[in-house]
């Protein structure tokens, strides 16, 4: 009996497989159709019909899952917004290829290569340094355009010529916040730095650099390891050291952890944070401990009206995307960047008035425009960065996020 | 280092090898008797973590405490029918496999029901009281986790030495073919073993999530392997040894942590751990086994 | 008659390959078109190798090491050290800066994977000699702190300079061709295979069945297990070179104990024990994870079944596929083959041609037998039915 | 390879010689043997519990030399002290002149040592089973340890990787032809000469009992044993089959120049094949001699009739 509900559940389990297989090399044999007619036609790389694909490469899971989905929120709003584009006269509708990075490294690989087999024509995403720069250089060997959301990593766009960014740069941010916190009176602080995150690191680096440069001290360097969530004999350690502020620029995961663990062991700082803290999600899982936590971010919101109004209204028209957000209509920047990084490759294409990779990024290289952009205008450097001045700082009052000030740093 | 610093770290450190040392107790048990090492035991722990989530949605704690611990029991012991049982009499191998493949079915299964967000642990207001006292904070939990522990043991220990029970487990540990033509049933003692472990892993991982407010899918398996090296460094069997073990293992990572060495955090434990087995393989208070040829 | 039939098999093989060479020259002919053919490709022949060398020491030893992940790591992290352009250094080491005396040393592939291969085989042997001496349930608990280690260490800051720490070293050049790729894991799976088929693999198969009688048969039991040790994980190094070059990166973050298992998963797959188990293993679980990815995606029945979209029933969910279902099922398949077929695909036997051929009559075969048990059975109960019968009569 | 067919060749010569010499084997006779195995003072003691007790024994060349004694008198233990399982707590053993195994009680062993001898023996001196079968010991075992799953050829076959000239490198690449050539064509000649070559590629797992024994003799065959120790050849096997086994016994003897030392219960057997007798009870030597004298031993009538009712 058992043997034969085995071998049931092996050949539903095969039956499955041969599906799965069916409808992938399926998928390759209609790309392997769009690609002969591109070469036919030479215009469309990969636009087959009316239909233009735009691969979207963002963590649903793994650390960063929460940040990636409200990624994905700007994402499907700008879609929503502009659901076409136009490309020699004629338009073409935006279809949006997703592709899950997991968070991994190791899948951010097969992700971009599967981006790049189904034909998209540029990539938008994602969220977390350590993909982006997993993935790009597949990106650009096969030519294909991609505007990073919030890597904000040097290294993602440095040596790359196919990656752009709407987001600022871990420097920049750096040194916004090492301003801040010199300026309100930290001189000395401790740094909480996670070992083999990309991002943390950066910005703790750069962070410290600029504050000794400032006249601060960094008096006690932590770190820990990714997955970590017992933060007390670290904790412990900054209580020791008697500092009043902690800059912990971590993915956002961790902020709870750290808050709450801070409360227990009666550590009472300013808590200092980069991009990744502004987020509801911190709110709701840390509480009142959230309380005076600064961040800053690419976004506040208030700094634009119209897309203010329009997100908001798309988010409350459907519950599901409510919940994504974490049942709030609150704007975060990850929402206005994924917007922006949207709006950028369109207003590329159309201006390349082609789907050639080159051709379009050669006009995002070019590009300065400053209509349609949640918090334009877009010019991009040398190296593919969105040149980018100024960054909004926020602080955690009463249980919500509220705009503090403006800071603006030159490179 | 200042007295109080060093306190403050001592605790975290104790509370820590508390719910460690609970969670150990549980791998001892089942080795003692099956011969296996339950990698799924440190998942039942991430799970019991989530059913508390989920339990006090609805019920108040004091109701949700008990709801959490029957339901990792019953989890335990489904584990033990569906995977351990027909495989009672395979290879040891197959057997550590199959414990392998729950643990990685259970790990999967709640990424998918619970998604892989870290969420966030009730906060038991009566757990989470803090106390100070000059410099050092601590709050409830913290001082509760050995103590519980501690008393925990005591009373497992007098149930293992005691009881008919307790008799029972200590034959079928020995020798399962001769316990079994005692009249000793064998698989009712198997699953009592399950039951204790899973019961003390759901103590466990209310004294170690409340500390630490998130649940993630993976936040079982490493202090899972830890609580087994724990366990090993006792002398596996041994269930006053898997408390010591568990406490050796909690203290030692918040010193390595505190050093500066966060890296080596979790490596420690395993060197450890082959210290350990290099220097008395029966760990600290285990017995020397003899081979049979 | 055996000379006609090995000749047939001989012409069987060469058009397998020559079938094999074909494929990938179709697919290397556009690379950007097969993209994603190539990279699971690749990622199963990879994993193969890791598999193989995981089942040389678990299957063909009989030692539960778990330690795979750690040699893999070791060997992503010097391959890609020695591999990456000596132009780049200075931007992926920007943290620490890379140490001077490695700084322009590059060496093409084969070098660094040989290199991986030989640091991994002398620190297998290293620690393959308190390790190995331990009963088989210590040893995957040590292997698997000793993999716990290897990642710390690699993940050290201290050590920064040489492994740029836990951020890993990025921009490795990728394969020159998927021939490349296939043909270093085809030469890897080749050498393993043909050490298990050697003296030196019967020694390990009589550890591995009865490490006792080994011994009294003159086979020195530690130094059979170290030589399988070393090996594996000799093999496991390249292996791990292989997956940094296939994802152009190494980092520490890779090499966890869900790697192990995911490779014990196509060990046990496909079969403890066999070579063409652990490839084909390798080759389903790589090729199935992306192929249930439908599994992963949320679906409403008018995207499955078309001409629903305007009904209540149209707009519903499927159930159950979600983020994360695809594992769930692929967990379920393991511990459905772990508890009711616990030889995998192939069973601890080599594929064969002669095997395949044989597949039919071997099945009808096993009908027959279970039919006749059956009726055995069958005659048994009217026997003792019979018995019963009698005695009550009496 | 040839050094080594040239060694066996002399080896052979010389008990040839030896027997020619030498009528059948008689006690006073067999003095004068070359002296291939000797036990002084084995004594083993596993925790409180003395198994062997101050044994000596001697086994010449070209003897089938039997040690005897009721159920856990201590049998297997110096059986296993003999082939390196267990390291003898005190006492020496020689083999062909060189020792194999030397022990003295140390540490926490000497506290609590009870058995005799104390301080005679000063060295701690190891070597491991397969030490032991590379120096020219080969053994069986009580409960037959064959491999199970796989072929008769194979079990045969792995015995003679011990003494194979072959690294690992030349046998993964074949550079090792010409010797794994002699390897295969010697296991088919064992096997034809234990008429075992018709179940070649049977699992050896799958074979009736008695015919597992005899593979399991015949691998043992395979290492080139010089001494060949038997434990309890005949277990499990009826009349008929002992009467047989002991034929066999003889056979191997002769015709692989073997000297035999079997532990036995089987009375019929051992009384009939064995030139000397060892009986041992809790450890202790009771009696040796031949098989007469220990057959009418009123020690051993009593250890084995104390021990049970019926024999």
């Amino acid at each position: 009996m058992k043997k034969k509900l085995m071998s049931l559940l092996l050949a539903g389990a095969t039956v499955m497989s041969l599906v799965g297989c069916g409808s992938s090399s399926g998928g390759a044999a209609s790309s392997d159709t769009s690609s002969a007619s591109a070469s036919t036609e030479g215009a469309a790389a990969s636009a087959s019909g009316d239909t233009v694909k735009i691969g979207i490469f963002e963590p649903k899971t793994g650390e960063n899952g929460g940040g990636g989905a409200q990624e994905e929120l700007g994402i499907e709003y700008a879609n929503s917004v502009r659901p076409t584009v136009k490309v020699g006269g004629k338009e073409y509708t935006v279809q949006l290829d997703w592709q899950d990075n997991q968070s991994d490294k190791t899948v951010a690989a097969t992700a971009a290569q599967k981006l790049i087999s189904d034909g998209v024509v540029g990539v938008v995403g994602g969220y977390g340094s350590g993909v982006c720069i997993a993935a790009g250089s597949y990106f650009s060997d096969a030519k294909v355009p991609a505007i990073g959301t919030s890597c904000t990593n040097a290294n993602v766009t440095l040596g790359n010529d196919y990656y752009f960014r709407t987001c600022y740069l871990d420097p920049f941010q750096g040194k916004v916040m090492a301003n801040w916190a010199y300026d309100n009176g930290y001189k000395e602080v401790a740094t909480i730095d996670n070992i083999g995150n990309e991002y943390t690191s950066g910005l703790v680096k750069t962070f410290t650099d600029a504050f000794t440069a400032l006249g601060g001290t960094v008096k006690d360097a932590e770190t820990f390891q990714t997955n970590e969530s017992d933060f007390k004999a670290i904790l412990t350690n900054i209580k020791k050291s008697g500092v009043k502020a902690v800059f912990a620029p971590t993915d956002y995961l961790y902020a709870p952890l750290l808050l709450n663990q801070a409360a227990d062991l009666g550590l009472s700082v300013q808590w200092i944070a980069g991009d990744t803290w502004y987020s509801n999600v911190l709110i709701k899982d840390a509480g009142d401990n959230a309380n005076g936590v600064v961040a800053d971010t690419f976004y506040s919101e208030g700094g634009n009206a119209d897309f203010d109004k329009g997100f908001k209204a798309w988010i409350d028209a459907d519950s599901s995307r409510k919940a994504t957000n974490l049942d709030s209509d609150a704007i975060v920047g990850n929402h206005a960047v994924a917007y922006d990084a949207y709006m950028v490759m369109l207003d590329a294409i159309e201006s390349a008035d082609s789907f050639d990779g080159t051709k379009i990024r050669d006009a995002i290289a070019s590009m300065d425009a400053s209509d349609g952009f949640a918090c334009g205008p877009y010019k991009f450097d040398e190296n593919g960065d969105a040149i980018k001045n100024t960054s909004y700082i926020c602080v955690i009052k009463d249980g919500a996020w509220t705009f503090q000030s403006e800071e603006k740093v030159d490179n | 280092m200042s007295l109080s610093y060093f306190i403050q770290q001592l605790l975290n450190g104790l509370s820590l090898g508390g719910a460690y040392a609970l969670i150990a107790i549980g791998y001892t048990m089942v080795y003692g008797i099956l011969r296996m090492i339950n990698f799924a035991h440190g998942d039942e722990f991430m799970m019991a973590g989530y059913f508390m989530i989920y339990s006090i949605a609805v019920f108040p704690w004091f109701i949700s405490i008990p709801i959490v611990i029957a339901a990792t029991v019953v989890l335990g012991v489904l584990i033990e029918r569906v995977a351990y049982r027909p495989l009672r009499n395979a290879p040891r191998m197959s057997v550590m496999i199959s414990a392998i493949g729950v643990s990685y079915l259970l790990e999967n299964l709640a990424n998918y029901l619970f998604t892989a967000m870290p969420q966030s642990y009730p906060q038991i207001p009566i757990l989470k009281y803090v106390y100070n006292f000059g410099d050092i904070s601590v709050s409830r939990v913290t001082i509760l986790a050995p103590v519980l522990t501690i008393v925990l043991t005591v009373l497992l220990v007098m149930l293992v030495n005691k009881t008919k029970l307790g008799m029972a487990m200590r034959a079928c540990s020995k020798d399962q073919e001769t316990a079994k033509i005692m009249g000793i049933r064998v698989d009712n003692v198997i699953t009592m073993t399950f039951v204790i472990g899973c019961a003390l892993a759901a103590v466990g991982s209310i004294l170690y999530f409340t500390d630490r407010n998130t649940v993630q899918p993976y936040s079982g398996s490493l202090p899972g392997l830890k609580c087994f090296v724990a366990a090993v460094i006792g002398g596996i069997g041994n269930i006053p040894g898997a408390v010591v073990g568990g406490f050796i293992v909690g203290i030692c990572q918040i010193a390595i942590t505190a050093a500066g060495y966060s890296v080596f955090s979790d490596a420690f434990t395993f060197v450890l751990l082959f210290i350990i087995l290099l220097v008395r393989p029966s760990g600290l208070f285990g017995e020397k086994a003899v081979d049979k040829v | 008659m055996k000379t006609s039939k090995k000749s047939i098999r001989i012409i069987a093989d060469a058009v397998l390959v020559a079938l094999v060479i074909g494929y990938l020259a179709l697919l290397q002919s556009n690379t950007t078109a097969h993209s994603y053919a190539i990279t699971i490709i690749e990622r199963s022949c990879i994993y193969a190798v890791a598999a193989v060398s995981m089942n040389l020491i678990i299957g063909f030893t009989g030692q539960f090491s778990l330690g795979t992940a750690g040699f893999m790591c070791i060997g992503a992290y010097v391959t890609g050290i020695f591999t990456i352009p000596v132009k780049m250094r200075d931007q992926i080491y920007y943290l620490y800066g890379m140490a001077d005396c490695i700084h322009d040393i590059k060496l093409p592939l084969i070098a660094a994977l040989a290199l991986s291969a030989l640091l991994c085989g002398l620190i297998a042997a290293v620690i393959g000699w308190p390790v190995l001496r331990l009963k088989s349930d210590y040893l995957a608990i040590a292997t698997l702190g000793f993999s716990e280690i290897v990642r710390a260490i690699f993940g050290w800051d201290g050590l920064g300079k040489i492994t740029n720490a836990s951020y890993g070293v990025s921009n490795i050049p990728p394969f020159a061709n998927i021939f490349e790729c296939v043909a270093i894991c085809g030469v890897c799976i080749l050498i393993m295979s043909l050490l298990i088929r050697s003296s030196y693999g019967r020694a390990f198969k009589a550890v591995r069945d009865d490490d006792v009688a080994a011994e009294a048969m003159g086979i020195n039991l530690f130094r059979t297990k170290q030589l399988s040790f070393v090996v594996s994980s000799a093999f496991a190094g390249v292996a791990g070179g292989l997956l940094a070059v296939f994802m152009r990166s190494a980092v520490t973050s890779t090499f966890t104990v869900a790697l192990t298992y995911n490779i014990l998963l196509m060990v046990v797959l496909g079969g403890i024990g066999s070579v063409s188990g652990s490839i084909i293993g390798a080759f389903l679980v790589t090729g199935s994870q992306e192929w249930l990815r439908f599994l992963d995606k949320e679906y409403v029945f008018s995207d499955l079944i078309p001409g629903l979209s305007g009904t209540v029933f149209g707009s519903a969910q499927v159930p159950l596929l979600r983020n994360g279902f695809r594992m769930v099922i692929f967990s379920i398949l393991l511990m459905v083959v772990v508890l009711f077929w616990n030889h995998g695909i192939t069973g601890s036997k080599e594929l064969s041609w002669a095997r395949i051929i044989s597949i039919p009559s071997v099945l009808r075969e096993r009908k027959l037998r279970k039919a006749e048990e059956a009726k055995r059975r069958e005659q048994e109960e009217a026997a003792a039915r019979a018995l019963e019968k009698e005695v009550r009569g009496q | 390879m040839s050094v080594q067919e040239m060694e066996k060749r002399k080896d052979s010569a010389a008990a040839e010689g030896v027997k020619a010499s030498e009528t059948k084997s008689e006690t006073a006779a067999a003095q004068k043997k070359e002296n291939v195995l000797r036990l002084e003072d084995l004594t083993m003691q596993f925790g409180g519990v003395v198994a062997v007790n101050n044994l000596s024994l001697e086994v010449n060349k070209g003897e089938i030399v039997a040690l005897i004694g009721p159920n856990g008198a201590g049998k297997t233990t110096a059986f296993n002290c003999i082939t390196g399982v267990y390291q003898p707590t005190n006492g020496r053993i020689t083999f062909l002149g060189q020792t194999l195994m030397e022990g003295c009680p140390t540490g926490r062993a000497a506290k609590t040592y009870a058995g005799e001898k104390a301080g005679k023996y000063t060295k701690n001196i190891h070597h491991s089973p397969d030490e032991i079968c590379r120096a020219g010991i080969a053994r069986t075992f009580q409960n037959i340890r064959l491999f199970p799953k796989q072929s008769v050829f194979d079990n045969v076959l792995v015995a003679k990787h011990m003494r194979a000239k072959q690294n690992p490198f030349t046998a993964t690449f074949g550079l090792n032809h010409a010797e794994e050539k002699r390897m295969r064509e010697e296991t088919w000649a064992l096997l034809k000469e234990q008429n075992l070559d018709s179940y070649a590629s049977y699992e050896a797992g799958s074979l009736p009992y008695g015919m597992q024994r005899r593979l399991e003799i015949a691998r043992a065959l395979a290492t080139d044993p010089k001494l060949l120790c038997l434990d309890e050849p005949a277990a499990g096997m009826n009349p008929q089959e002992t009467l047989d086994l002991s034929d066999f016994i003889k056979k191997i003897r002769d015709q692989y120049h073997l000297t035999i030392l079997l532990i036995e219960h089987h009375m019929n057997l051992v009384m009939g094949i064995s030139d000397r007798i060892y009986c041992i009870d809790f450890g202790k030597l009771i009696a040796k001699g031949t098989a007469e004298e220990v057959a009418n031993d009123p020690k051993v009538i009593s250890a084995y009739l104390g021990m049970q009712e019926v024999v």
